[in-house]
This record gives structure tokens, C-alpha cells and sequence, in this order.
């Protein structure tokens, strides 16, 4: 089969010759990241440079929805929509922590955003996309009324200028704050892929960690092409419910991208490094490539199974130590 | 966050709401083994019914039935949760929270209606989808979003009811119809108010503030355009079965003459009529602020 | 729920009542049977009142094309089709046993009929219905071209004629002498069944004992209902391949119409003396009950859930003794 | 019993079938371990490989593979039974013997590949599908006939073609296309030799007997009008893997470029044209005798 190609970019991935020893161990917190598969002092600066990809063992380490953004768009190429789409408090929802309605200012403080979703339009390789994004440090990428909101304003408008639409999906569960509210983000999200797949546009989905409940039980598991990053956890009920209900102790690699991957249920793992030629491949697929641009990608990509012979540290995934929400 | 046009008025239903209960009271009123179930429902409100089994690539769930059958001179498809009523029959049926095989099986159900332009009827009643691990082996989460994306696309008109408990997306993966009913004592939720409690109040006996708080109940969802009808149980369900279960036969048959009165499947644009306001009747759910304005 | 009914004809079920003792032993045999499930000797004649089901234990005998046919069809309502089109030895096809073509003779002769399926139109308690019918006798209902000819030709009758499909499936698997002629057929009836279902017309396939190979692989396992008799075995390949290839012991009930039940296949497991009912009660839902005849089953028919939970004599097969061959 | 009316002529390819071998010596070609395989197909002929995997309910099974891919300028789904070259590539790959998974895979590609208008090509070369105890629990018969369901009614060009040993219903479950295309050395038959002997001639050991007279090479299939097109093998194709694999591609592209003159996914009749070819190509396939005339 033919070479895998390395992208040329912000994120290029290291290779293996720039890894560095673990001996400097004095070093503040915040320029050292101990790496939590091998336990690897990385250096942050290197480690960005990476995508924030362990140079030693691959562990793909939690982007926020900018990191994701830059790392996917061309430069400059993403315009944001619907940012002023803000949460509401319909249920004047109080619980042990206070009311809903503070917390969402807290949060949109913290953060910087005004919710878990982002949405926009971006181009991939100078292919425009319409590019959705969760953003988890946002009360866990929980799915409200905004996201839903924000979601089908996207979709329509991918069908309106016929553009392909990469999800990014990463939750914790629902917004219970939003009562059924929340709920029903499930339908409304559906129901706006189902009209773009009516419109037989493509929709890829990219499942990083960590991603369970009405996310994964909606959109984000019928897309057109099924995509995860190594290790991420992907699940409907979150591990401490499952194994709080069924007193079992769960096996190794529950949930896991390669355990999806191995039920049938994504089509490919990709390393972060070759998600963009793999997507811009995708939507020339698809939408053929556009005019002027030719194929990008003119050595082709290598069959996933061909990738895991070769690729084999993505295969042996350590225990998992992300722990997460979930619905029940 | 307004409802549906074309819903029937309140008026129209005779008896007006009567209850004072609180939100936690309709939880054990929904959750009542007595409280009539699907079974109950098809067994009166139908003849002729033809069980329909399997998903045809694993298995047969119990806990989400389904089949052919005549409601009030129509064949139809029906399908809905079903738990039991002694440990045996919960065991059997899972207490009535499916497994990938029963949405694969709703999925495949509601494929079959539509090749044969057979309404659906479905009954909700369910605390949810199952949690176990070879549920998550075998797709949970993929076989309720294949059943979602199936049921909204489905090209007959299909009525939903709330029966008793309506517990989060193994609730919804049978409730994207054109209408959704609910009895004043179901109750209908994005999570048990006991697993609510546990997460947001850190404490799971704050189960009854949680219940209250969530706006759980058939009047609060009725209140917000969620529902599309509430149907009045002037006393719980379970004391007076029969009456509760030809009431809502009623209020099913009055939905259905309406939709089927301007559907015909061979009618393009009247099936596209049918998918657009299920479109629109989902697009428009949600509360959110944008530039000073509400959504 | 409501009473499952019973139905007047020729080969009413007996009652419990009805049941005699096993000892009288020493009659000629072909007045008395030995059931091969329980052990019980039973009369010919009774056996055959019955519709060949034991009043013992329920054990399912076996019936030929015509039994079958008198069975489900009102008297006098069936009509063949195609009863003249014959096989061929395209092959010239020589084995261990000698010419195909003197074989097909001898069992044309032997059986009385030209082949091993038989088409035809009936009535179902007055509903017209396309049969089709396997004989197990003819060759062990190996499926070649005069299989795929005559369903071919039924099949296009019904879109014609806007009647549903009844098929009664039996098989050993694929008509070898015929080479790839006898696979292509799957191909035919699938074509043909694709067509009857773009038509909205529906087909109820029913499984009997047994049914191997290329039938159930085809048309047979993608019907609109799936039904099969209680006891009959059903699956791709044949369970000596299976051993042979897998040196394991086969586990108990493989491959039984409870098996296939529990495993999602079917829809339902109909007692011989209910099909009639089951069959008219289904050509109703999809078509309609016709003018002037009403619904026949005005008292409903119990889920089939139910009826297991009070018919336990169904639910334990005894070891499998029918061994069948099969495709590999 | 007759040729399609649309398949290029014999001299159009140039070649013409020099072999003399027996049926035996060609299934042995046809299964050498060095005989190129569907990925090596692939490898060369296409560009922009995206493999897909899974069936979305169990497994993903590698014993039958494809993806979206660039077939000479066109992107393509292609899929392909593929065996292993070694033992640990056969026991991932179950010997290119599909389980249900692998058919249930298939038919999600190929209504992945009518939903995107995008051809289909299938490479067939496999002994058959899995004869396992656990392929029976989850349905093969019904996986491989959910898959002939979807493909004789899939609505894109479809070509199909034998380049190894085509296994009885396991290698029928990817041949439903408008074309089937055959390596002069594959061979094409309803059970293997060994097992045609073991059956009929109590004798495994007639194989060789059994190959001749079952009438399984591609010349044979070729002059009863079951396949389009007999590919030459001037040498046997491991002999020369790049030679065999482009000559395949030219007679792949010939074809589609055929097919797809006249294909035109928006248009209604074009594409109701299509599926009753199809129709009628496997409708006429058989060998019977009526009323003195032979069909
Ligand atoms: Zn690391
Ligand atoms: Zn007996």
C-alpha cells in the first residue's frame, strides 16, 4: 500500500528521535506535564507543538475547542456563528451548588465562552466545512438548549450552502439543569442531520475523550464516517453508573476508542496528526475535490487495518484513568 | 417554545387536571407495578395483534415489545416498553429498560410501518435505557441514535404516550412522533430524580427536591410545549385501569383521525407536509437568550 | 389478553382428552408411529387428524408438499402453476451414483411430482394468497433452476395480481448436480422478492424442519414475517459441517426455531394447528380483510411472549435428530 | 440462458484464453497464497483509501474489507473478501471467510455508496462464509441474505469480479451487479470440490472428478452466459501480479465508463433502467425444461 503521509503544520508531530529523557523532574508545574499513560515529564511548549499528542507513547492528551479548531482549519479560515446564543434558565433551576443561572455566568467567566458548543464555518485543506466543536471545560460539554440550538442553525446552513459538516463531540451527558429541555436537544439535533442527509451531504463525526450520553446516543454515532481518537472514552452510560448498577468490576478497555473499534461501531482511529488530510480525502470523496485544488492527498491514505500493524503503540492502551458522567 | 398548531384544545378533553400532587408522588404514581402497561393497553385498546420478534442480528428483547395490530378499525403498528409485575417477569423483561437489541428491534419495526404505510402507536414507560456492559458491547448508544434518526425520517404518522415513567433516551428512542400524549401521572425526565440528586446535590435522599426542581410532571412539560396533550387521570391509573386505558384510546383515536384524515403515503408532499411538522415540532424545543432576545 | 383460538378443519389439534396409552405394541407399523421426540407410540390415522403433530409433546412431524398445502388451503382453493416446467442436466452432470438426469426420473417417479417446489394460488379462510411450497421429499428440497423458474414466475404473478406470498420453506440446500446454475438461483429469487417488496406486497415466509443452505441464505430469512414451526431446524450450514470444521460439540438446541428466536431471527413459533389463523390475521393487516368476509379472528390472537409463557411444552426441545446436510 | 445483450465482445480485450488446464489445476491457481488479493487490488488501482469498518451492531470482521477509494478519477466504495498470506493474517482474517458481520458490513456500504451516488466494485475470493457455531448464533444465513436484499435493489452501478475462488453463498453475497467479471483462472462454484465429492461421490478424494464435472472455470461460466467477461491470464496472475491487476482495471473501468454513460443518479427512469437490467440479467439465469422446449 502506499506511504502515509505527514502533514506540514503548527501541530506537526514529533518524531522519535525529539524525544526527550524524563530526568528533569525540577521544573514548575506549569512548563512540565506528566503524561498519564507513561508517566513522561513532557515539556508544555513541546507538547503543544505536538497537538498535544505524548511523544512517547501516543497518548492523545484533551484538546479545548480552540486548540481543536486551529489544529483542523486552515489558518485564519474559521468564522464563528452564533456566538451571542446563550444559555437560559427555564426551570430557575436551583440545586445543592445554587442556581443555574449564576453558574452559567461563573462558567462563561472562566472560560471564555458563552457555551459548549462552538459552530462555524472553516475551510480543511481549502475545502470549507462547516466545523462543530465541544468544548468540555464548559460543564462538560453538557448538551442544553443552546447546543441544540446552535447544532441545527449549523446544519440548516451546511444544507443551504451544500457543505459537508465534522462534528467534534465531546460530553459528559446531558444538562440536567435544563430539565427535558435537555432531552430533547437529542431530537432536535437529529432531526437537522436527518434533513442533511436527506440533502446527501456528509456528515463525519469525531468522537474524542471523553464522550457518553445523549451526544453519542444522537448525532454523533450515525454520522457518515465514524472517526475517534486513540484511547478516548465513548460510551451511553458513564463506567462509575455501570458499575454502581451491575456491581461488576468493568474489563480493561471498556469504552475505549479501540473497543468501539473492535464492536463495529466507528469506522477508523485516527492519530491527531492525520486528521485533517483524512478528512479534506473524505470530502473530495464526496464533493469532489474543488476546482483548482486537485487531490490533495495524491499518494492516498493506508487501510486503517494496514495502520494498526504498523502503528502498533496506539494498540495497547493502558488503563483508563479518565473518569466521567454520564446518563443513566 | 410554542406548541404545536394543530393540538387538540383542552376543551376538547372534557375533564380538567385535578391533582395536588407533588412531583416525587407522581414519580411512585408512574412507577407503580399496578399502574397499567403496554401490554394492558394493546390487550384492550386492540384486536389481532401479531407479536413481531427480534432484531435479526442478535436478539429478542422482552423489555420493548412491538406488532401488528387493529386499534379502533385500523391495522396499525404498536410498540412500547414493557416491564413486569413479579421478579420472574422482571427479569424477563429487564425491568423494562431495552437493551441495543429492543431500539434495533423498534428501528426495524418502524421500517416495516413504512413500508406499508401502517400508523405507528407507542408507549412510553420505560426508567430507562439499560446501563450493563454488554449493553455497551454491542452499541447502546448506536442502537438509540439509529432508532432516533429512523423514527424521525418515518413516513407514517406516528402518536407517542406517556404511560408511567419516562426515563431519559431509552424514553425518547420511541417518542419522536408527530404527537406526544402523557397521562397526568407520568412522569417524563432527562434523569431519575434520584440519579439527579446524587450529581447535582451530591446526595441522593434530596431525590424529592430533585423531582420537584426538574419540572418533571405532564403539567409542567404541558406548560412548556413539550407535550402535545395531557391527559387527565382523575384518579391513578392503576384504581381505575380500564377507564384510564380507553381514555387514552380516545385521546389516541382523535389524534389519529386527524393525522390520517390529510395523510395519504402515496401523496409526496403530503408525507414531506407530515416530516416538516415533525421537523418543526422539534426544531422549535429549547430555551436559550441571543442579543437581548428569548429563543 | 385475549383467547387464543381454535380453528374447525381437517387436521384439528386433539385435546389433552384425546391422548392414548403407548401399549399396544405389536401393530404393523405402518398404522403406528413412534414419535422420535417423546417415545410415544402414536396411530397413523390419529397422527395424520392431528396434522402430524404428536398430541403427546407437540413434536412436529414432517409433511409433505401436499400435506402442507391441504393443511393451510381451503378445500379445493388451490391452484398450481407451472406444474410442467421440468428439470434439466445442463452439466451433464455424472457422480458417484450415476447420471442427474436418470436420477431426476427415478425421483420423479418415486415422488409423483416434477419437482421439489410447488407454486400455486389458494385461499387462506377466504383471503387469496400465492403459495409456494417446498417438497423435502423431491431431492431434499435442493434448490436448482426449476426452483428459481417457478418462484420467479409465482412471485411476478403476485405483483400482477397485487396478492401476498406464502412460502413454506424446507431445504437440504443447494442442487448440486446443477452446478452454479443452482447458486444463481439465489440470486433469482432474491430479485424477485426485492420486486415484490418494491411492489408493498408482502411475503410471510414460513420455516419448516429443515431448512438449510442457499434457501434460507436467499429469500427465505428476509421475509416481511418470519415463522417457523416449533422444533425445525434452521441455519446456513449443516451441523456434521459445522462439527467437522470446528471439532466442537454443538450446543443444545443449535440451530432449533427456539434458537433462532432467542437469537432475533424470527418473528414468531406457530403451532402447527394455529398457522391458518396466524396467516389470514396478517393478510388482513397488510391488505386489508375483504369485502364481506370481516375479520375472521375477531378475538385477537395472543402475543406470541404469552403463549410460550402457557405452551411449555414447546420450550424444550429434546436433542436434535434430524441430521440434514447443508452449504459450506 | 443468454448473454447480456450490453457486455463488450470477446475481441474487444484483445487476448484470448490460452490455458488448457484442468478445473483442478485452476482451483489451485485459484487459491494460491501469492495470487493477488482484493487489497493488493486495491493498493494499485486505487488512490485516497478510506477504509470503513464495522457493522455497527457487533464486530468489524476483516475477512471482508472496503472503503471509499479513487478509481481512475472517480471515487468508488470497493469492498473484497481478503484471506491472509500468512498464518497470522489468516486467523485475523478467518481465512477471507466472512462471519455475519462482514455481510452486515457490506450492506452498510453498499447503502452508504447509494446514498453519496458513488459505483460500487467488489473483488470476490473467498472458500465461503464462516461455517462456525458462533456465525450461525448471530444469523448468517440471514446476514448473507440481508446482503443479496440490499444489493440487487442498490441504485449505482455495480461490477463485480472473480479473482480467486468464488465460494458458493458467501461469494454470491458480493456478486449482484450489473457486471460479473471473471479471472480465466478463478473459479466460480455452489460448494468446493472436496466438498461436492464428500457429498455426492462419499469420496473426498474425487475432487479432481468433482471440479471437472461441476463446471466451475471461468470458460465454463463464460459459455453458459453466468459471467460478462472472462479475463485472460496470459500467465497465471501470481506469476504476474502488476500485469493481471492493471489488465483487470482496464476491463473494471471499460465497464464502469459503460455504466456510467448512461447513469445518472437524480434521474428517476435512469435509474429504475439500471435495476431492471439487473433484474433481468440474474432472472434468466437457469436451465429447465417446459412442455418439450427448454428454457
Ligand atoms: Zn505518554
Ligand atoms: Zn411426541
Amino acid at each position: 500500500m502506499r506511504n502515509f503521509f505527514q502533514r506540514q503544520g503548527k501541530f506537526r508531530p514529533l518524531s522519535k528521535g525529539d524525544e526527550r529523557s524524563a530526568e528533569q523532574q525540577q521544573i514548575p508545574e506549569d512548563l512540565w506535564v506528566k503524561c498519564p499513560k507513561c508517566g513522561e515529564l513532557l515539556y508544555s511548549r513541546e507538547l503543544e507543538r505536538n497537538a498535544r499528542v505524548c511523544p512517547k507513547c501516543s497518548h492523545h492528551f484533551r484538546l479545548s475547542a480552540r486548540e481543536r479548531i486551529s489544529l483542523l482549519a486552515d489558518s485564519d479560515s474559521f468564522q464563528e456563528w452564533d456566538s451571542t446564543v446563550s444559555p437560559q434558565d427555564p426551570l430557575k433551576f436551583v440545586d445543592g451548588q445554587g442556581p443555574y443561572d449564576e453558574k452559567i455566568v461563573k462558567t462563561q467567566k472562566k472560560t471564555g465562552e458563552t457555551e459548549s458548543l462552538i459552530t462555524g464555518s472553516a475551510r480543511i485543506n481549502g475545502r470549507p466545512v462547516v466545523m462543530v466543536v465541544a468544548e468540555f471545560n464548559f460543564l462538560g460539554a453538557s448538551m442544553g438548549s443552546v447546543w441544540g440550538e446552535k447544532m441545527a442553525r449549523a446544519v440548516e446552513r451546511a444544507v443551504e450552502e451544500r457543505m459537508p459538516v465534522l462534528t467534534v463531540n465531546a460530553s459528559g451527558g446531558a444538562r440536567m439543569h435544563e430539565g427535558l429541555f435537555s432531552l430533547m436537544q437529542m431530537a432536535k439535533t437529529i432531526a437537522a442531520f436527518h434533513r442533511l442527509g436527506e440533502n446527501r451531504l456528509p456528515h463525519f463525526s469525531l468522537l474524542v475523550d471523553p464522550c457518553y450520553g445523549g451526544v453519542p446516543a444522537s448525532y454523533a454515532t450515525v454520522a457518515d464516517v465514524m472517526i475517534a481518537e486513540p484511547g478516548a472514552l465513548i460510551g451511553f452510560a458513564g463506567q462509575r453508573v455501570i458499575e454502581q448498577v451491575t456491581r461488576q468490576k468493568l474489563p480493561e478497555g471498556f469504552q475505549t476508542a479501540e473497543f468501539l473499534l473492535e464492536h463495529g461501531m466507528i469506522d477508523q482511529i485516527v492519530d491527531r496528526g492525520n486528521l485533517r488530510d483524512l478528512i479534506s480525502t473524505l470530502i473530495d470523496h464526496y464533493l469532489g475535490a474543488p476546482q483548482g485544488l486537485g487531490s490533495y492527498s495524491a499518494n492516498g491514505l493506508r487501510s486503517a487495518t494496514e495502520l494498526e500493524q504498523t502503528v502498533t503503540v496506539v494498540d495497547t492502551p493502558g488503563p483508563a484513568t479518565t473518569t466521567t458522567g454520564g446518563m443513566s | 417554545m410554542t406548541q404545536t398548531d394543530e393540538t387538540l384544545s383542552q376543551e376538547e378533553t372534557g375533564t380538567e387536571p385535578t391533582a395536588t400532587l407533588s412531583a416525587m408522588d407522581r414519580v411512585r404514581l408512574a412507577r407503580d407495578p399496578q399502574r397499567p402497561a403496554t401490554l394492558d393497553y394493546i390487550g384492550e385498546l386492540c384486536s389481532d395483534f401479531v407479536e413481531l420478534r427480534g432484531d435479526r442480528s442478535f436478539g429478542d428483547d422482552c423489555a420493548l415489545i412491538g406488532g401488528l395490530a387493529t386499534f379502533r378499525g385500523r391495522s396499525v403498528m404498536v410498540m412500547g416498553h414493557q416491564g413486569g409485575t413479579n421478579t420472574r417477569e422482571n427479569i424477563e423483561r429487564n425491568f423494562g429498560m431495552p437493551r441495543p437489541e429492543g431500539f434495533r428491534k423498534a428501528r426495524r419495526l418502524m421500517r416495516h410501518a413504512q413500508k406499508f404505510s401502517l400508523p405507528i402507536l407507542t408507549f412510553v414507560d420505560t426508567s430507562g435505557a439499560d446501563p450493563g456492559i454488554s449493553s455497551e458491547e454491542r452499541g447502546q448508544a448506536t442502537a438509540i441514535a439509529e432508532c432516533l434518526m429512523q423514527m424521525i425520517g418515518t413516513r407514517v404518522p406516528i402518536i407517542c404516550t406517556v404511560i408511567g415513567e419516562g426515563g431519559s433516551g431509552g424514553a425518547l428512542a420511541i417518542s419522536l412522533g408527530d404527537r406526544l400524549l402523557m397521562l397526568e401521572n407520568a412522569v417524563y425526565a432527562v434523569a431519575s430524580p434520584e440519579a439527579c440528586a446524587a450529581i447535582l446535590w451530591k446526595d441522593a435522599s434530596k431525590a424529592a427536591e430533585a423531582a420537584e426542581t426538574m419540572r418533571i410532571t405532564a403539567a409542567d412539560l404541558d406548560r412548556f410545549g413539550i407535550i402535545d396533550e395531557l391527559i387527565p387521570e382523575p384518579v391513578p391509573a392503576h384504581e381505575a385501569p380500564r377507564d384510564t386505558i380507553y381514555t387514552v384510546g380516545d385521546r389516541i383515536a382523535a389524534h389519529l383521525d386527524m393525522l390520517c384524515a390529510t395523510f395519504d403515503p402515496d401523496d409526496d408532499a403530503g408525507v414531506h407536509d407530515l416530516l416538516d411538522r415533525r421537523y418543526s415540532k422539534f426544531r422549535k424545543i429549547g430555551a436559550w437568550s441571543e442579543a437581548g432576545t428569548e429563543g
